[in-house]
C-alpha cells in the first residue's frame, strides 16, 4: 500500500497547543512519526536571563498555563538552594496545597481532553464541569483562575485566609463522589477498554531510555515521584501513596491519573488539618553566586529547573526542563505500528503539551528507515567520531581548557571544580 | 566590606593597580554605560554598581537616623557595621523613594537601578598594560586605573579606599562642618 | 401522476421543503439534547437555520488541485438523494395503499439512502487532501461494514410482508414489531443507522480529533451547507425509514392519534441515536468492521432472517 | 541517609580516574567535573551501570568556553548528579550521548542550535527548535547574541 | 444589515490557532465551550477545519515559526472572516515581548478585528469580546 503522511496539527482542533505530528501511514497503520514542536518556542530561557530573580516566577508560570504553579515552584526551589533559604512552615503547606489543587484541575482537564480525543464528548464536558469548582477555589485564594502568582523566593506571596479553609475542604470532599463516578464510568466502560487496553504500551525499559517521568513512567511500573524521592514543600510530613500501574498502556495511564486525583484530595485535606498560623515569607536579601537545582512533581511529571547566579539580581542561566520534553518522545516508541485512530489517544495519554517543550524537534521520518536501524548506524559513526576526536584533541588541549575553566570559576568566586 | 578590604590590602603588592572613581569629577553624565566584559552578563554595566558603592562609601553622610532607610518600603537599605549603606538587590524595586528622601542628595536615581549589574574589577581578566573598558568610556576621565599609595589619607580628608580593587574619591565632609 | 404534482411532491411536500424543515428541527433536537446531557444549555431553536443561511453566504473555496466539478457536485448529489429518499418514504407512509408507489421502491430507497455516504466519499477524494482521502477510505470501509447487516436486516420485514418489496405493502404487512425476528432485525438496523448517520461511536470517518472532520475538511460555504443539510435530513429520514419498514410507520389512517403515535416512534429513535452518541467513545475503524461483521450485528440480522423464515 | 552516602561513594569509585574534581555543597546535589573524552564512559557508568535516570542537559556559555552539564537523577535516594564538561569556545565539540541515552536526542539538537555545540556521533542532527528562516551560525544563547538588558 | 451578516452574527464558528501561547488562553477558550459558560448558546462552535471557520481565534504572541503558518491559515479561511486576538500575548506579545523568537503580535501578521486582553482573559471576557465583535460587525 502507498505511504501517505497524515499531519496532526500544527493547528489541530483539540490539541490545545501547536504540536505538529506527521504520521507516516500505510493504510491505517502508523509507520513512522515526524515530530515538530517549534511553534511555541518563545525563547523563555533567554528572556529569564534578562529578568530579575523576583520577576522570573511570573515569566515561568507563563511557560505553561496548566503547570502554572509547578514551574515557579521548581524555580524558587532552585534559587532557594543557591541562597540556602529556609522557607517557613506555613509557606510549605500553602505551596503543597496549591500544587495539589493544580494537580486536581490538571488531571480533570486531561480526563476531559482524553475523552474528547476518543470522541467521548460527554466525558469531556463532565470532567470540565467538575473542574470549575477547583478553579473557583483557586480564584478565591489567589485571585486568578490560572497563573496564580503564589510562589516567591523564600515563601509564598499570599496567605490562605482562615475563612477560605472550609471552602477548600468542602470542594475537596465534594470531589470524592465525582471521582468515584468517573472511575466507575470510565474504568468499566467496555468500549473504553477496547480503545485503551493494550494500546500504546510503553515498556519500562523504553520509559527509562527516554527518561520518561510522571504518570507516563509510573503507568509502566517505574515508581518515580519527586514528591517522595526528593521531598520538597510539606510532602514528607504527609501520608500518601505513589500510584503505579503495570501495563504501560493508555488504560494504565488513565488509571494512574484517576487514582492520583484521590491521593491529591487526601493530601489537600491533610494539609488543611496540619497547617498552623505563622510566617509565610522569609525576606531574602540577596542571591549569592552559585548554582541550584529545583525539582517539582508537576501533574505530568518531574519539572526540572537549573539556575546559575553570579551575584547580581538576575540569573546568568536558567534552564527549564518540563515533563513533556521527555514524555513526548516516548510517543514515538509507543505509536509506531498502531493505527491512526489510536495515535491520537496514545498521544493524549502522554498528556502532551508543547508550551513547555517550547521548542521544536524533528524526528527523522527518513523514508523506510526504521529507528532501530538509525541507532545501529549511530554506533558505527560514534566509534569513528571517537577515534577522530582522540586524534584531534590531545591531552594537551584538554588541560589548557581545564585551566581556563578553573581560572574562570576562581574569578566568580567559586570553589574550583 | 571596607573592613575586609583593609585587612587583605596589606597582603597585596603595593604596586597593584586599582580602579579609581573620582566622584568630584564625575558629572553623572551616564556616558559610562558600557558593555563591560564581565564573566556572564554580556550587557553588564558594572560601572553603575561601582558608582553606587563609591557613592555610598564616600559621599553618603552616614546619618544616624537615615531617612533613606526609613523611607524604603521594601527594607532594602541597611547600614552595615561601619555605617556604610548597603542596598539589597533582591528587595529593592528601584522605586527611587530613597533618592528623594535623602536630604543630602546622595543617592542619585541613576545609581540605584532595578536590574543591577556586577563589577568584579576585571580581576584576573586584564593582561599587562590593559585597562578595563569602563575606564576609557568616561569622557571626563573620572574613572581611572592607577596604582594607589597604600597610605591614602583618611576618609575624612580626601577619599576612601573601598576595598582591594576600588578607590573612590570625593571632597571631604566633616560632621562638625555639616552642622548649621 | 402529472409532472407538476411530481415536482410538488419532490420539492415541497413531502420532499425538499418539508424534509428541510424537519431536518432543521431534528438537528436542533440533536444538539439541544446533547447539550443537556452534557450539562449545557444548548443552542436556540433557529440555530441550524442560522448556520445554514450563514454558510450559504460564505465564500466557496475549491482546493487547489482538486477535481472541481466533482468536488462541487458531490454534496448536491447527496442532498438530492436524501430528498428523494425522503419523498419515497413519506409517500409510502402517507398513502400506504397496496399498489401505490412502484415495485421495488424499497430497493430504490435503500440505494438512495446509501448515496449520501457515497457522495461524501466522492467529495473527499475530490478534495485532493490527504486527511480527506483517509476519511473517505474510512467511510468506504464503514459502508462495506454496515451495509451488509443493514440489508440482511431489511430482508426480515420483506419476508414478514410476504415477499413484497414495495414500501407501502411492507408497511401494511407488519403492524408492529410483533415478531421476535422483527425486533432483532430492528435492533441491528438501529445500530447500522447510527453508522449510516456517521455519529459516535461510528464516526471514525470524520473523527474530528484525528482527521479534523475527514472528508469535509476542504468544504466551505454553500457546499458545506449542503453537506450539513444532507446529514440533518438523514437524521430525519433514517428513523422514519426504519419505523416504516419495521414498526408500522406514521399513518394517517387512524387519524390524529396514529400520527402522534408515529411521530413519537420517530422521536424515540432519534433519542436513541442521540443517547448512543453521547454515551460512548468512538471506536476504531477495524473495531467497527469487526463489530458489524461479527455475531452481534450481522449474526443477529441473519438470525432474524432465519427466524422470520421459520415464521417467528 | 546511609543509602545515599553509599551511592555517592560508589559513584566516586566508579568515576575515579575520570572525575577531575567534584563538589557536594548540599547532600543531595553532586557536581562532577570531567574531561570531554571521558564523557561517554561516565554517562554509561551512571546511566547503565548505576541506573541513574537521565534528566536533561544544560548548555551554558561562559567566557572561558561552553559548558555542558549532564544531569542524572538517582530517584531512590533523591540525589542529582551533574557531570560538567567545558568545551573549547572556538570549536565546541563533544561526543553525543544519544546512542546511550535515547531521550537525549532532542536536547542535544537543541543545544546544537542554541549554543552551536557539535555533538559528534549524533544520529540525527537536523535543524531543530528555531524557525526555518533563522540565520545560520547565530546562536541565541551565546553571550554575544543580541541585547540582554531590561 | 444584510441577511448574510445577520446570519454570521448568529452563528460564528471559530477556529482556534495557537501561535505560541502558554496554554492558558487556549484552556480558557475551550473552557468557554464547557458547561459553565457554554457558548453554543450563542451559536458559537469550535470547528476542526479552517474552511468551516468564520472567525480565527489567535492565542499567543506569534513566534517566528508560527507566523507564516498563521498567514497561510488566514488566507485559507473563507470570506467573510474575522480575527480575534485572544490574550495579552496575542495583543502585544505580552510577557514575551523581548524574546528572540517572536515575530510580533498578531496584528503585525494578519489584520485583527478585536483584541481581548488578559493573561489569560477569563472565559467571560472572551465571550464579552466576541459579543463586542459581533456588535461591531453588525
Ligand atoms: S507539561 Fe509543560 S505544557 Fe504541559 S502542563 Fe506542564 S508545563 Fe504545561
Ligand atoms: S562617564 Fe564619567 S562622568 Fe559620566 S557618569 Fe560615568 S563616571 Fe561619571
Ligand atoms: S529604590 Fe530600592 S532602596 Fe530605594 S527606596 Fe526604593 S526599594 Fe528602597
Ligand atoms: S512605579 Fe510608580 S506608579 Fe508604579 S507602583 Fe511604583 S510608585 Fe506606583
Ligand atoms: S539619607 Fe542620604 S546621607 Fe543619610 S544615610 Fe541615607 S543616603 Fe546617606
Ligand atoms: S572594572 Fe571591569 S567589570 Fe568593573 S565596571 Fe569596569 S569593565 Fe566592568
Ligand atoms: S492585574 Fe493589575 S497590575 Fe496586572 S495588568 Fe491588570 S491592572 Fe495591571
Ligand atoms: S496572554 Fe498570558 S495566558 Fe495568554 S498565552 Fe499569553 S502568557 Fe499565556
Amino acid at each position: 500500500m502507498k505511504r501517505t503522511i497524515i499531519p496532526i496539527g500544527p493547528y489541530h482542533p483539540l490539541q490545545e497547543e501547536a504540536g505538529f505530528f506527521q504520521l507516516q501511514v500505510e493504510g491505517e497503520k502508523v509507520l513512522d512519526i515526524d515530530v515538530d514542536l517549534g511553534y511555541n518556542h518563545r525563547g523563555i530561557e533567554k528572556i529569564c536571563e534578562a529578568r530579575t530573580f523576583d520577576q522570573i516566577p511570573f515569566v515561568v508560570e507563563r511557560i505553561c498555563g496548566i503547570c502554572s504553579t509547578s514551574h515557579p515552584l521548581a524555580y524558587v526551589q532552585a534559587v532557594e538552594e543557591i541562597a540556602r533559604v529556609q522557607v517557613p512552615e506555613r509557606a510549605l503547606y500553602i505551596r503543597t496545597i496549591i500544587a495539589e489543587l493544580e494537580r486536581l484541575h490538571s488531571h480533570l482537564l486531561w480526563l476531559g481532553l482524553a475523552g474528547h480525543f476518543i470522541g467521548y464528548n460527554t466525558v469531556f464536558m463532565w470532567a470540565w464541569r467538575y473542574r470549575e469548582p477547583v478553579l473557583d477555589i483557586m480564584e478565591e485564594m489567589t485571585g486568578n483562575r490560572q497563573n496564580y502568582a503564589m510562589m516567591k523566593i523564600g515563601g509564598v506571596r499570599r496567605d490562605i485566609l482562615e475563612q477560605d479553609l472550609p471552602k477548600i475542604r468542602k470542594m475537596a470532599e465534594d470531589l470524592r463522589p465525582v471521582l468515584d463516578m468517573f472511575v466507575g464510568a470510565v474504568m468499566d466502560d467496555p468500549v473504553i477498554h477496547a480503545r485503551t487496553k493494550g494500546v500504546g504500551v510503553l515498556t519500562p525499559e523504553d520509559a527509562r531510555r527516554y527518561g520518561a517521568v510522571g504518570p507516563t513512567a509510573r503507568a509502566s511500573g517505574l515508581a518515580i515521584d519527586v514528591r517522595k524521592d526528593d521531598p520538597y514543600a510539606a510532602y514528607d510530613r504527609l501520608d500518601w501513596k505513589v500510584i503505579t500501574g503495570e501495563s504501560g498502556d493508555v488504560f494504565a495511564k488513565a488509571a494512574v491519573r484517576l487514582l492520583e486525583i484521590a491521593e491529591s484530595i487526601k493530601i489537600v485535606l491533610q494539609c488543611l488539618d496540619q497547617m498552623k498560623p505563622g510566617e509565610i515569607d522569609t525576606k531574602v536579601k540577596e542571591i549569592p553566586p552559585g548554582e541550584g537545582i529545583g525539582r517539582v512533581e508537576a501533574p505530568r511529571g518531574e519539572t526540572f529547573h537549573y539556575v546559575r547566579s553570579d551575584g547580581s539580581n538576575r540569573p546568568v542561566r536558567h534552564k527549564v526542563r518540563a515533563p513533556s520534553y521527555v514524555n513526548v518522545p516516548t510517543f514515538k516508541a509507543t505509536c509506531i505500528g498502531q493505527t491512526v485512530s489510536d495515535a491520537t489517544i496514545i498521544l493524549a495519554a502522554v498528556d502532551p503539551c508543547y508550551s513547555c517543550t517550547e521548542r521544536m524537534a524533528v524526528v527523522d521520518a527518513g523514508a523506510g528507515k526504521r529507528p532501530v536501524e538509525q541507532y545501529d548506524l549511530v554506533a558505527v559513526s560514534q566509534r569513528e567520531g571517537q577515534k577522530m576526536l582522540r586524534s584531534l584533541a590531545g591531552k594537551v588541549a584538554q588541560t589548557t581548557l581545564e585551566k581556563k575553566l578553573a581560572e574562570g570559576y576562581r574569578r566568580i568566586g567559586w570553589k574550583a571544580c | 566590606m571596607a573592613k575586609a578590604g583593609k585587612k587583605t590590602a596589606s597582603s597585596t603588592t603595593p604596586q597593584k593597580k586599582r580602579l579609581l572613581v573620582d566622584l568630584e569629577v564625575c558629572a553623572s553624565c551616564a556616558e559610562c554605560v558600557t558593555r563591560c566584559d564581565y564573566f556572564y552578563h554580556p550587557e553588564n554595566n558594572g560601572m553603575l554598581s561601582v558608582r553606587e558603592r563609591a557613592t555610598m562609601s564616600v559621599v553618603c553622610r552616614r546619618c544616624e537616623n537615615p531617612l533613606c532607610v526609613s523611607v524604603c518600603t521594601r527594607d532594602a537599605l541597611e547600614k552595615d557595621a561601619d555605617g556604610v549603606l548597603r542596598r539589597y538587590t533582591m528587595r529593592c524595586v528601584g522605586c527611587k523613594s530613597c533618592s528623594i528622601a535623602c536630604p543630602f542628595g546622595t543617592l542619585f536615581p541613576e545609581i540605584i537601578p532595578y536590574a543591577v549589574s556586577v563589577c568584579d574589577y576585571c580581576a584576573g581578566r586584564l593582561r599587562k598594560d590593559e585597562v578595563p573598558v569602563c575606564v576609557g568610556s568616561c569622557p571626563l576621565h573620572a574613572v581611572r586605573f592607577e596604582e594607589v599609595d597604600e597610605d591614602i589619607p583618611s576618609p575624612a580628608e580626601r577619599g576612601v579606599r573601598v576595598d582591594d580593587h576600588l578607590v573612590a574619591h570625593a571632597l571631604p565632609w566633616k560632621k562638625e562642618g555639616a552642622k548649621r | 401522476m402529472s409532472p407538476l404534482w411530481m415536482a410538488f411532491l419532490i420539492l415541497v411536500f413531502p420532499g425538499f421543503a418539508f424534509t428541510f424543515a424537519f431536518a432543521m428541527a431534528f438537528a436542533w433536537i440533536d444538539r439541544k439534547v446533547t447539550a443537556r446531557v452534557q450539562w449545557r444549555v444548548g443552542p436556540p431553536f433557529l440555530q441550524p437555520i442560522y448556520d445554514f443561511v450563514k454558510l450559504l453566504g460564505k465564500e466557496v473555496i475549491v482546493p487547489l488541485g482538486g477535481a472541481k466539478v466533482l468536488f462541487l457536485l458531490a454534496p448536491l448529489l447527496g442532498l438530492s438523494a436524501a430528498t428523494l429518499a425522503s419523498t419515497l418514504v413519506w409517500q409510502a407512509n402517507l398513502w400506504p395503499r397496496p399498489g401505490r408507489g412502484f415495485v421495488g421502491d424499497l430497493i430504490v430507497a435503500v440505494y438512495l439512502l446509501t448515496i449520501p455516504s457515497l457522495s461524501v466519499i466522492l467529495g473527499g477524494f475530490a478534495s485532493n487532501n490527504r486527511v480527506a482521502s483517509l476519511g473517505s477510505s474510512r467511510e468506504m470501509k464503514m459502508i462495506l461494514s454496515y451495509e451488509l447487516p443493514f440489508i440482511v436486516a431489511l430482508i426480515v420485514p420483506i419476508v414478514n410482508a410476504g415477499g413484497s418489496i414495495r414500501l407501502g405493502e411492507i408497511l401494511l404487512g407488519q403492524s408492529a414489531v410483533s415478531h421476535p425476528s422483527g425486533i432483532l432485525a430492528f435492533i441491528a438496523a438501529i445500530l447500522c443507522m447510527q453508522a449510516k448517520l456517521g455519529l459516535v461511536p461510528f464516526d471514525a470517518a470524520e473523527a474530528e480529533t484525528e482527521l479534523m472532520s475527514g472528508p469535509f475538511v476542504e468544504y466551505s460555504g454553500a457546499p458545506l451547507a449542503a453537506i450539513r443539510l444532507t446529514r440533518s435530513m438523514m437524521l430525519f429520514v433514517m428513523p422514519v425509514f426504519l419505523i416504516t419498514v419495521f414498526w408500522g410507520g406514521i399513518t394517517t389512517e387512524g387519524g390524529v392519534l396514529s400520527v402522534i403515535v408515529g411521530s413519537l416512534k420517530v422521536l424515540l429513535l432519534l433519542v436513541i441515536v442521540i443517547l448512543l452518541r453521547n454515551t460512548s467513545p468512538r471506536i476504531r475503524i477495524d473495531q467497527a468492521i469487526r463489530f458489524f461483521w461479527g455475531p452481534f450485528v450481522t449474526g443477529m440480522a441473519v438470525l432474524a432472517v432465519v427466524l422470520s423464515l421459520l415464521g417467528a | 541517609m546511609k543509602e545515599r552516602e553509599e551511592l555517592v561513594t560508589k559513584i566516586e569509585e566508579k568515576l575515579a580516574g575520570k572525575a577531575v574534581s567534584s563538589r557536594r555543597d548540599i547532600p543531595n546535589r553532586m557536581y562532577v567535573y570531567i574531561e570531554g573524552e571521558d564523557l561517554p564512559e561516565a554517562v554509561r557508568l551512571l546511566f547503565d551501570e548505576l541506573s541513574g535516570r537521565y534528566v536533561i542537559l544544560t548548555g551554558v556559555d561562559t567566557p572561558v568556553g561552553v559548558e555542558v552539564l549532564y544531569h542524572f537523577s538517582f530517584d531512590r535516594v533523591g540525589l542529582v548528579v551533574t557531570l560538567r564538561v567545558l568545551l573549547d569556545k572556538d570549536k565546541p565539540e563533544i561526543d553525543s550521548i544519544t546512542p546511550i541515552v535515547r531521550g537525549a536526542e532532542w536536547i542535544e539538537r537543541e543545544i546544537h542550535e542554541l549554543l552551536g555545540v557539535e555533538f559528534v556521533g549524533h544520529p540525527n542532527m537536523r535543524r531543530l527548535i528555531l524557525a526555518e528562516d533563522w540565520p545560520k551560525g547565530v546562536y541565541p544563547l551565546r553571550r554575544s547574541y543580541g541585547k540582554n538588558t531590561t | 444589515m444584510s441577511l448574510k451578516l445577520k446570519a454570521l452574527c448568529k452563528s460564528p464558528w471559530i477556529f482556534h490557532v495557537n501561535t505560541g501561547a502558554c496554554n492558558n488562553c487556549d484552556i480558557e477558550l475551550v473552557d468557554a465551550l464547557t458547561p459553565r459558560f457554554d457558548v453554543e448558546r450563542f451559536g458559537i462552535l469550535l470547528v476542526g477545519s479552517i474552511r468551516h471557520a468564520d472567525a480565527l481565534v489567535v492565542t499567543g504572541g506569534v513566534t517566528r515559526q508560527a507566523a507564516p503558518r498563521l498567514k497561510r491559515l488566514y488566507e485559507q479561511a473563507p470570506k467573510p472572516r474575522l480575527v480575534i486576538a485572544c490574550g495579552s500575548c496575542a495583543c502585544s506579545k505580552g510577557i514575551f515581548h523581548d524574546g528572540y523568537h517572536m515575530a510580533g503580535p498578531v496584528d503585525q501578521i494578519v489584520p485583527v478585528d478585536i483584541y481581548i486582553p488578559g493573561c489569560p482573559p477569563k472565559p467571560e471576557a472572551i465571550i464579552d469580546g466576541v459579543v463586542k465583535l459581533l456588535k461591531k460587525v453588525a
